[in-house]
């Protein structure tokens, strides 16, 4: 057969396009098909069934099914690098010109695969097989492990990011109809026309469900079907509440009528006519007042000896193929069943004169119209039969038709008839979709009769409608529909006209016969009779679990992997439960069913990602003098989401050097910093001072108006939480600090006080972070520049003290000065309206010249502050550091009787004289600087782990203004320990130091209070 | 109104906001800067403090997420003892000096915040649809109408979400989303880059 | 994810919101008085139950108002909802809660 | 018990499998027990095929209210490392993994622990600070760690995203070779087989709903099943501690949080190590199989419903497609919950409790599966001689009111 044949397509009729035909590939032969088929229907056009090998056994696998619970045709979609998508179900990828199709798991081709031998020994591959070997020698485990990861897995990750685009759109409506199929379409219509917000998606490029499969002749009421439908989707589609979503699933239904949609918006495009401006997909996350479920139902396929050979199709797909797609899947088809619906593809097929050369039925007396219809057109129904095997492996070539016996468990004695066909269609009856209801947390419910789970009790509000729900026959899906739109509108308290439900033509169906697994030939060790296609597990699997002890279905399912494939267990799981039930004895209501979880079928991570990865990650915060800083020089640290100047290089300047300076210059002259980004909040109100009180260590309600003072927050746990300094501004207003990365959560947790705890307390808080923009000026000679650029401030020593707050102008801006210093110089924070501070930055920056002014940032500031032994929050701190911890004992006021964390530093461990305590650390050496989380020990040579470690260094810098390097460590017992030699140790040596003060430079701190 | 100094600078530079057209736009993005801002904190049952505001055009919304007042200034519903009211450029000082004094003796917060934030306009007829790519509000015009006003998200950033008539096309809503000040350089990237499926104008 | 109903601001999405754990613990007044294991029973020890909860949550990106959830820990239903000093509705775990959202 | 091995399962392939006999029985419930241990997860059964093996008391019913292993033991992304901070925590998971490195051959079960290593990611200088400071304790106390600098972890690493622009660059890294993952099902499979043919009776469908307390001693439990005698019962039921504290009239100092995962669709090999990161917060792994299984973050409040919150997945996707872009068309096949037990130290509890015979082994949160070879042999020691092994001693309900924590929140950041 030649590529572009198509010579299985019907010369007429279905819903593709023969004015647009379409060249794909697949596996690199080219071939054609038609606008407004799938893959799969294009590659069955063609006469291709084999599209696939199987997961364990590496089996060749055809396309078993129409729609999205097919678990065989899984293919690689494009070939790009970077576009390339594994694991794409064949039946629902959409033709587009170009595309390019490959088959998965196998090597070197999907003819010829060289695992294709594990098929072979697979009696020594039953389910669980590695749980029991591949122990010996231990150290071969991970050479065996990398064999089985190879020959596991199936399609392949793209080898390039994906340069496409995702969006995420949040929805609200009233009603959510999920499945646009004779009942979904039906509810919809009610549900818009009774003015309700309205939005209806099904996961296919057509609305229509299993109307779009069905033969011409077909009518609704007095219409056709096609004209009944397309009457339904012309008057949706101008009413301006309704949002139709075509191609687009809906994949979980979460809490509170929260569910997940995607919508596939490009990917039914050639690569060159999809928009640039378009999202690939688009993430609809709905909250929806209502929910309506009409996703219908899939077919089951029996369970027999290679029920899994290319050319074998449900009965209800290959009906797809016909009248949707004008694809004949054989020449010659042969029907196996256990009911009736599979008399219709029998019928319709042999209608568009394919050979039906038999339908074989494992009823012993099948009776009823559509049975009879068949007898009629002359059809050889083979009643109480079975078939026990099937030739050829990449296509069925024939099959053999043996006689049941009476309880169906075995064969009859008797001839083996062989039936020529080069195509066997398949029906053992229908399960309703009821994952999304599941999904919902509803009760299911067993449907002896269709041997089924359908929905029982909802718990979210929600409706069921069509075959979702069970419920058989067009007609009565139809009505099933109306009333479930019906009900839906009525709850949510609007009316409208129920629509006369239409009368349809259903003829009735007989009983199906249960037997889940049906006899075969031969050793059951050769015998493969599938159960999960897309896991590899057999029938006997689950019995090989059961007989292991492994019966709880959960149990089974895990030693099995039965239903953890790409369809979740779609097509297998009724099987499953029927297998267990009838090994066991149990009834199967009573085996249980396993979870139903998200995604109701695989959603792209980039989908659920959007377009949050790369760009708009985490926003970059930025202060107002941040151009500023990019312009001179600046090397940015991230500082929680801000961005922060960590060192400004000159020239070439290596970090060293760069801060070297600029500590050099803070101390010697003049430094300016950018410390915009501490959480600032405004305190308000008659209580502000008791608040404060309860929320630091120590005291402040004698704080004058004016002056600042330091606090430590603590935990009630009595760990340091946050620092900062609050100013008074009046008797009933300060000005608070925190950390920059505690700012949002000291903020919420002081409302928590205030709102939950102290509600009597009269406090306002009001977070002023980015009001204020604030430069700290540093060094002997910040005064004098702050005296020449300021107006209407006192600046002398006495009238502005250190740990003092004046207002006045700055650069003739409005301006709140601080004189407090983390460097331990003299200094002052100026703060200014932030729309000024790129102006206010600029003048000092212009005016201080004079001064050799030097921008610092982040980095130089830690070693001023080291210098000094200040501590920094989140470095010196992690959460288990208390006050005392770090020779701040004088933070924490005697006399207050309470404040949150206060009782936590009287318990027996928190009173232990050996806790690690702040320390200081000089190396032998002036030039060696530690290594920051580097441990502690005693001992010059350390003995053979564990080694006693009795602290570790928490900060370690040189400082140029020492000339010798310093660091800060927690250090158990440490203040006692001063003078003592301690090493750190070091992968290949240890380092002694001499424990010290943690003030290396200025104790008596005369020059930040000059 | 009152003279702004040129020495403020708007959040979003002149290099950011370039004034970008497109005539089939669905999204039209503007920045609105220097609006006066001032955070009012005040126990909502005290009758008279709304009085004394009203005395000064201040009117203050007592129902939820709703604005009140017009042209002078507007007054936007924050919680149910917190609002924002929002000044013509320049005009929070004035304003809130006055304000002040009206309610001195009172256990109140009134705080100048015009810097904290800035504002961004996003109108168009799919702002709502670029909007509902951040925001989980309905934004449906029956839920949030003209006259409404939100705190929310966008993306995972704070705003402040008010619904305003559209300048150009009357009869239609657009949005006014303020956000903190040293956030609006990613909401701005951000809202640009979502109206790509739309079309867009930066007005300068 | 759940809709919470805001007593402020009506039902918003959860990510307007943050949780603050257990509800109604109330601070010793006197720690001092405490031995380390009462003071350890405020602090750390908690109801956690199998069933209805009362927790606190906060707006965050709302009105930034606390207040209390009934609600029931197996299935996440909201059984009631109350501002910071009303008194504690008593709920009923069978009761309908939120299944249905509100606008 | 049939043993296991590749000469066992060739002779039965001869017969179809058909002579197999069960792993585990499943034998009526006795009156009487010495020992009842509360919880089927691998904890429990851990802890009752020690009890039977290292102790000699046989005599021991594991009480399972489901399908033994259907708690987090099911549900848990199987990350097995030992490189905690403190030295408590230390000497617990080391003796774990020790423990791990010859489980498959001790139980005859392949429990396919697979040594691939774990790398902790740091995205800049602070989270190295961190970071190292762990990687200097380790190699004090003996647990191998080491320091990768950002070359060397891309190089470990390929397929992590190695852009220098991005928000959170890779920095650098730690790295446990010896750490990797293990089959989760199979160790709960494993250790019943093993308690089983030491003669302790694993009975599932059998939830307990309260204690027979006598004079302040346990002398029994009840269950679903009926009353049950015994004079020490060990209780490990993760989540739902509380719970069984609560019957008992302890209160704890537990929180149930649900913890998400999912796994994509299944794809050949492509990720041959387990990257975790606190920053970007998501860990990732790819099983045998060849899905990629990706731990969710835990919703903050208190459920047990086995849900939780969507966003937490698009975070958790976020953050995968940000470290890993060639993941983002690939497909999430399911997502699941669990429902950990977390600790306000992030540390168990393994200890006596105020009744005289009972124990309880709790607060495992989101990371206990590494633990349950080890936590099940102290915990048994614990029972066994009524004391703590010296390893689990400082576990105890008594730190939170001395303030003696071990505050492993940095080791344990991100769930694993
Ligand atoms: C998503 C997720 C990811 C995780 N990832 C990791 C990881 O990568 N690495 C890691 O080390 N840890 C991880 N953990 C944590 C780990 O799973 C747990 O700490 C560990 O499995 C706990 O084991 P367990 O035996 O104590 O509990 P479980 O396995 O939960 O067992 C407890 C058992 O007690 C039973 N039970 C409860 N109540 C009763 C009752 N009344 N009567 C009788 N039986 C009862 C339950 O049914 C359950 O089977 C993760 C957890 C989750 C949820
Ligand atoms: N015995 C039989 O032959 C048999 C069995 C079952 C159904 N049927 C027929 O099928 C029809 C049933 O009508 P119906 O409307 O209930 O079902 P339907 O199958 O016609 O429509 C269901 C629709 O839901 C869509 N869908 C399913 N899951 C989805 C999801 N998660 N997200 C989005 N879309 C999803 C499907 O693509 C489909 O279009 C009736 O005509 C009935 O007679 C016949
Ligand atoms: C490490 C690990 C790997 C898993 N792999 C799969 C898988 O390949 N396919 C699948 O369907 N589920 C997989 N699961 C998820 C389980 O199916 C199931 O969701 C999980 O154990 C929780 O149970 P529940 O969903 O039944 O509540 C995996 C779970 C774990 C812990
Ligand atoms: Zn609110």
């Amino acid at each position: 057969m030649s590529a572009g044949a198509q010579s299985f397509r019907l010369p007429a009729g279905g819903r593709i396009d023969r004015s647009s035909p379409v060249g794909f590939t697949f596996d690199g032969r080219a071939y054609r098909g038609y606008a407004g088929d799938t893959l799969a229907s294009a590659l069955l056009a063609n006469g291709v069934h084999r599209v696939g090998r199987s997961f364990k056994y590496h089996r060749q696998r055809g396309i078993l099914t129409a729609g999205a619970e097919e678990p065989n045709a899984l293919v690689q979609v494009g070939l790009d690098r970077a576009r390339t998508d594994p694991n794409r179900r064949a039946t629902q990828v959409e033709l587009y010109e170009g595309l390019e199709a490959q088959s998965q798991n196998r090597f070197p081709s999907l003819a010829f695969d060289l695992s294709g031998l594990t098929d072979r020994v697979s009696p020594l591959l039953p389910a669980g097989f590695y749980y029991k070997t591949f122990k010996w020698p231990a150290a071969l485990w991970m050479t065996y492990e990398r064999a089985i990861r190879h020959a596991a897995g199936q399609g392949r990750a793209p080898g390039r990011p994906d340069p496409d685009r995702y969006e995420h759109v949040h929805a609200h409506c009233d009603i959510l109809v999920a499945g646009a199929g004779p009942a979904g379409l039906a509810a919809a219509l009610v549900a818009a026309r009774s003015g309700a917000r309205v939005i209806v998606a099904d996961e296919q490029a057509e609305f229509g469900g299993s109307l779009l499969s069905e033969p011409d002749g077909r009518q609704v009421g007095n219409r056709p079907a096609t004209i009944w439908l397309a009457d339904i989707l012309a008057e949706l589609s101008t009413m301006p509440e309704v949002r139709l979503l075509p191609r687009t699933t809906v994949f979980g239904y979460y809490d509170h009528n929260f569910l997940g949609l995607v919508e596939r918006v490009t990917d039914h495009l050639a690569p060159a006519d999809r928009p640039g401006s378009l999202p690939r997909q688009r993430l609809w996350k709905v909250r929806a007042r209502r929910v309506l479920l009409a996703t219908g139902a899939v077919e089951r396929p029996l369970v027999f000896p290679d029920n899994d050979r290319p050319g074998i199709l449900l009965a209800g797909s290959a009906r797809s193929y016909l009248h949707r797609y004008a694809v004949a899947v054989g020449r010659r088809v042969a029907v196996l069943t256990n009911n009736d619906s599979a008399y219709r593809t029998a019928i319709d097929l042999a209608d568009a004169g394919v050979e039906v050369p038999a339908i074989v039925d494992i009823r012993v007396d099948p009776t009823g119209p559509l049975v009879d219809r068949a007898r009629r057109l002359g059809l050889t129904v083979m009643a109480g039969h079975t078939v026990t095997a099937v030739a050829g492996k990449g296509r069925v070539a024939g099959i053999a038709v043996e006689r049941l016996s009476p309880d169906g468990r075995t064969l009859a004695p008797g001839v083996h008839s062989r039936v020529d066909c080069d195509g066997l269609c398949v029906s053992g009856g229908w399960t309703p979709l009821v994952s999304l209801f599941s999904q919902s947390r509803g009760r299911l419910a067993f449907d002896g009769a269709q041997a089924a789970y359908v929905p029982g009790t909802s718990v979210q509000a929600e409706h069921s409608a069509g075959a979702c729900r069970g419920t058989q026959g067009l007609g009565a899906c139809i009505a099933d529909g109306h009333a479930a739109g019906m009900a839906a509108v009525d709850q949510l308290g609007l009316t409208v006209r129920r629509p006369a439900d239409p009368a349809v033509d259903d003829p009735e169906e007989g009983p199906a016969r249960r037997l889940w697994s049906l006899p075969g030939k031969g050793s059951s060790g050769r015998r493969k009779a599938f159960v999960d296609y897309q896991s590899d597990v057999m029938d006997k699997d689950l019995k090989l679990a059961l007989r292991e002890g492994y019966r709880a279905i959960e149990h089974v399912k895990r030693y099995t992997t039965a239903g953890m494939g790409v369809d979740q267990g779609k097509i297998g799981n009724m099987n499953v439960l029927g297998i267990v039930a009838e090994a066991t004895g149990a009834p199967i209501p009573e085996v249980g069913v396993t979870t139903f979880r998200p995604p109701y079928s695989g959603v792209a991570m980039g989908t659920l990602a959007g377009r949050a990865p790369g760009r708009f990650l985490a926003p970059v915060r930025t202060t107002p003098m941040h151009d500023w800083h990019a312009a001179n020089g600046a090397v940015f640290e991230n500082v929680g989401q801000w961005k922060r100047p960590w060192y400004y290089r000159r020239g070439g300047e290596t970090m060293r050097e760069a801060v070297n300076r600029e500590v050099a210059a803070a101390r010697a002259s003049l430094g300016m910093l950018d410390a915009t980004t501490l959480g600032k909040i405004d305190v308000r109100g008659p209580d502000a001072a008791e608040f404060l009180n309860r929320v630091y260590t120590n005291a402040w309600s004698k704080l004058g108006v004016g002056r600042c003072r330091y606090g430590l927050m603590l935990g009630e746990d009595g760990m340091i939480k946050d620092d900062g300094v609050t100013t008074r501004l009046a008797e009933d207003h300060f000005h608070m600090t925190t950390t920059t990365g505690g700012a949002a959560a000291v903020l919420a947790w002081l409302e928590f006080w205030l709102q939950t705890e102290w509600p009597d307390l009269k406090v306002f808080l009001t977070s002023v972070t980015e009001q204020w923009a604030v430069i700290s000026l540093c060094g002997p000679s910040s005064r004098q520049l702050l005296w020449e650029i300021s107006d209407g401030i006192d600046l002398s020593a006495e009238a502005f003290p250190h740990m003092a707050m004046r207002e006045g102008r700055v650069a003739d801006i409005p301006a709140r000065v601080f004189r407090i210093s983390f460097t331990g110089e003299l200094s002052y924070e100026v703060n200014v309206p932030a729309a000024y501070g790129a102006a206010a930055w600029e003048a000092i920056w212009t005016r201080g010249r004079a001064f050799d002014v030097t921008p610092y940032g982040t980095e130089a500031m830690h070693v001023l502050r080291a210098e000094k032994g200040f501590i920094i929050v989140g470095q010196e701190t992690d959460g288990t550091v208390t006050p005392g911890d770090l020779g701040m004992d004088w933070i924490v006021s005697k006399q207050k009787p309470d404040f949150i964390g206060r009782r936590s530093l009287f318990r027996a461990d928190t009173v232990r004289e050996d806790r690690k305590q702040l320390v200081g650390l000089l190396t032998e050496s002036p030039v060696e600087v530690l290594e920051e989380g580097a441990q502690i020990i005693e001992e010059e040579v350390p003995p053979a782990p564990p080694v006693a470690m009795v602290g570790h260094v928490t900060s370690a810098y040189h400082s140029p203004n020492l000339g010798r390097s310093i660091a800060l460590a927690l250090v158990k017992g440490g203040r006692a320990r001063e003078g003592q030699k301690l090493y750190v140790s070091m992968p290949d040596r240890t380092i002694p130091v001499t424990i010290t003060s943690p003030v290396f430079y200025d104790p008596e701190g005369a020059r930040q209070n000059g | 109104m009152a003279e702004i100094d040129m020495r403020r600078r708007a959040a979003l530079p002149a290099d950011v906001v370039k004034p970008v057209a497109c005539d089939t736009a669905g999204i039209r993005l503007k920045q609105v800067p220097h609006l006066g801002k001032i955070n009012l904190r005040l126990d909502a049952g005290d009758g008279t403090a709304a009085q004394a505001l009203a005395d000064l055009g201040v009117a203050l919304p007592t129902q939820a997420n709703t604005v009140a007042g017009g042209a002078g200034s507007r007054t936007l519903w924050l919680g149910p003892d917190e609002w924002l009211i929002v000044t013509p450029p320049g005009g929070e000082a004035a304003l809130l000096a006055q304000a002040t004094q009206a309610l001195a003796g009172r256990h109140i917060a009134l705080t100048d915040v015009t810097d904290n934030a800035t504002t961004i306009g996003v109108a168009g007829p799919q702002a709502a649809s670029l909007l509902a790519k951040g925001c989980p509000l309905d934004l449906h015009p029956a839920v949030f109408g003209l006259g409404r006003v939100a705190q929310s998200l966008i993306g995972s950033v704070d705003m402040i979400l008010e619904c305003t008539p559209d300048a150009l096309t009357p009869g239609e809503r657009a949005f006014l989303l303020h956000v903190r000040r040293s956030f609006a350089r990613h909401v701005w990237d951000w809202l640009v880059d979502g109206a790509r499926e739309y079309g867009l104008t930066v007005e300068g | 994810m759940m809709q919470i109903p805001c007593p402020w601001c009506g039902p918003r999405e959860q990510q307007e919101f943050r949780c603050g754990g257990e509800a109604h613990i109330v601070r010793p007044a006197d720690p001092a008085a405490l031995d380390d294991a009462g003071w350890a029973d405020y602090v750390f020890m908690r109801r956690n139950p199998r069933g209805i909860h009362r927790d606190m949550w906060n707006h965050v990106h709302g009105c930034r108002r606390w207040f209390y959830l009934a609600r029931d820990t197996v299935t996440d239903q909201i059984l009631a909802v109350y501002k910071v000093g009303e008194p504690p509705p008593e709920v009923d775990a069978d009761a309908p809660g939120t299944a249905e959202p509100g606008r | 018990m049939p043993h296991y091995s590749i000469f066992t399962l060739a002779r039965n392939a001869l017969t179809g499998h058909d002579r197999w006999t069960e792993a585990w029985r499943s034998p009526p419930l006795k009156p009487h027990y010495d020992v009842v241990i509360v919880g089927g997860g691998g904890h429990g059964l851990a802890t009752a095929y020690y009890l039977a093996k290292e102790h000699g008391i046989t005599n021991v019913a594991v009480l399972e209210k489901g399908w033994i292993g259907g708690g987090n033991t099911g549900r848990n992304t199987t990350i097995v490392r030992s490189n905690y901070l403190y030295d408590e925590s230390a000497g617990l998971y080391e003796h774990s993994l020790k423990l791990w490195e010859g489980l498959t051959r001790e139980l005859n079960f392949n429990i396919m622990f697979s040594q691939r290593g774990v790398m902790n990611l740091a995205h800049d200088h602070h989270e190295a600070r961190d970071l190292k400071r762990r990687v200097h304790a380790n190699r004090l106390n003996g647990v191998d760690s080491e320091w990768l600098d950002r070359k060397a972890v891309l190089k470990f690493c390929p397929v992590l995203n190695g852009d220098p622009g991005i928000r959170y660059p890779v920095y650098g890294a730690t790295l446990q070779r010896r750490a990797g993952v293990a089959r989760h099902d199979a160790v709960a499979w494993g250790y019943a087989r093993g308690a089983d043919a030491a003669g302790v009776d694993i009975i599932q469908n059998c939830e307990v709903t309260g204690f027979t307390i006598d004079q302040g001693r346990i002398a029994g439990v009840e269950t679903t099943r009926g009353v049950v005698k015994a004079r020490k019962v060990g209780v490990v039921v993760a989540g739902h501690a509380s719970v069984l504290a609560g019957m008992a009239g302890i209160r704890l100092p537990i929180e149930t949080h649900p913890l998400q995962a999912l796994v994509s669709e299944p794809l050949k090999p492509i990720l041959h190590t387990v990257v975790m990161s606190n920053a970007v917060h998501a860990y990732c792994s790819q099983s045998d199989k060849g899905e990629l299984v990706i731990g969710a973050g835990s919703d903050l409040y208190v459920s047990y419903a086995q849900r939780g919150g969507f966003n937490v997945i698009e975070e958790t996707m976020t953050a995968i497609v940000e470290m890993f872009p060639i993941f983002s068309r690939v497909n999430m096949m399911r997502q699941w919950a669990g429902i950990v037990d977390i600790c306000p130290d992030a540390s168990p509890i393994i200890a006596k409790m105020p009744v005289a015979g009972l124990y309880f082994n709790c607060g495992w949160g989101t990371g206990g599966f590494k633990a349950t070879p080890g936590s099940g042999h102290v915990f048994a020691h614990t029972i066994a001689r009524d004391e703590p092994h010296p390893i689990n001693a400082p576990f105890t309900l008594e730190r939170f009111s001395s303030g003696a924590l071990v505050a492993e929140h940095g080791a344990a950041a991100v769930a694993h």
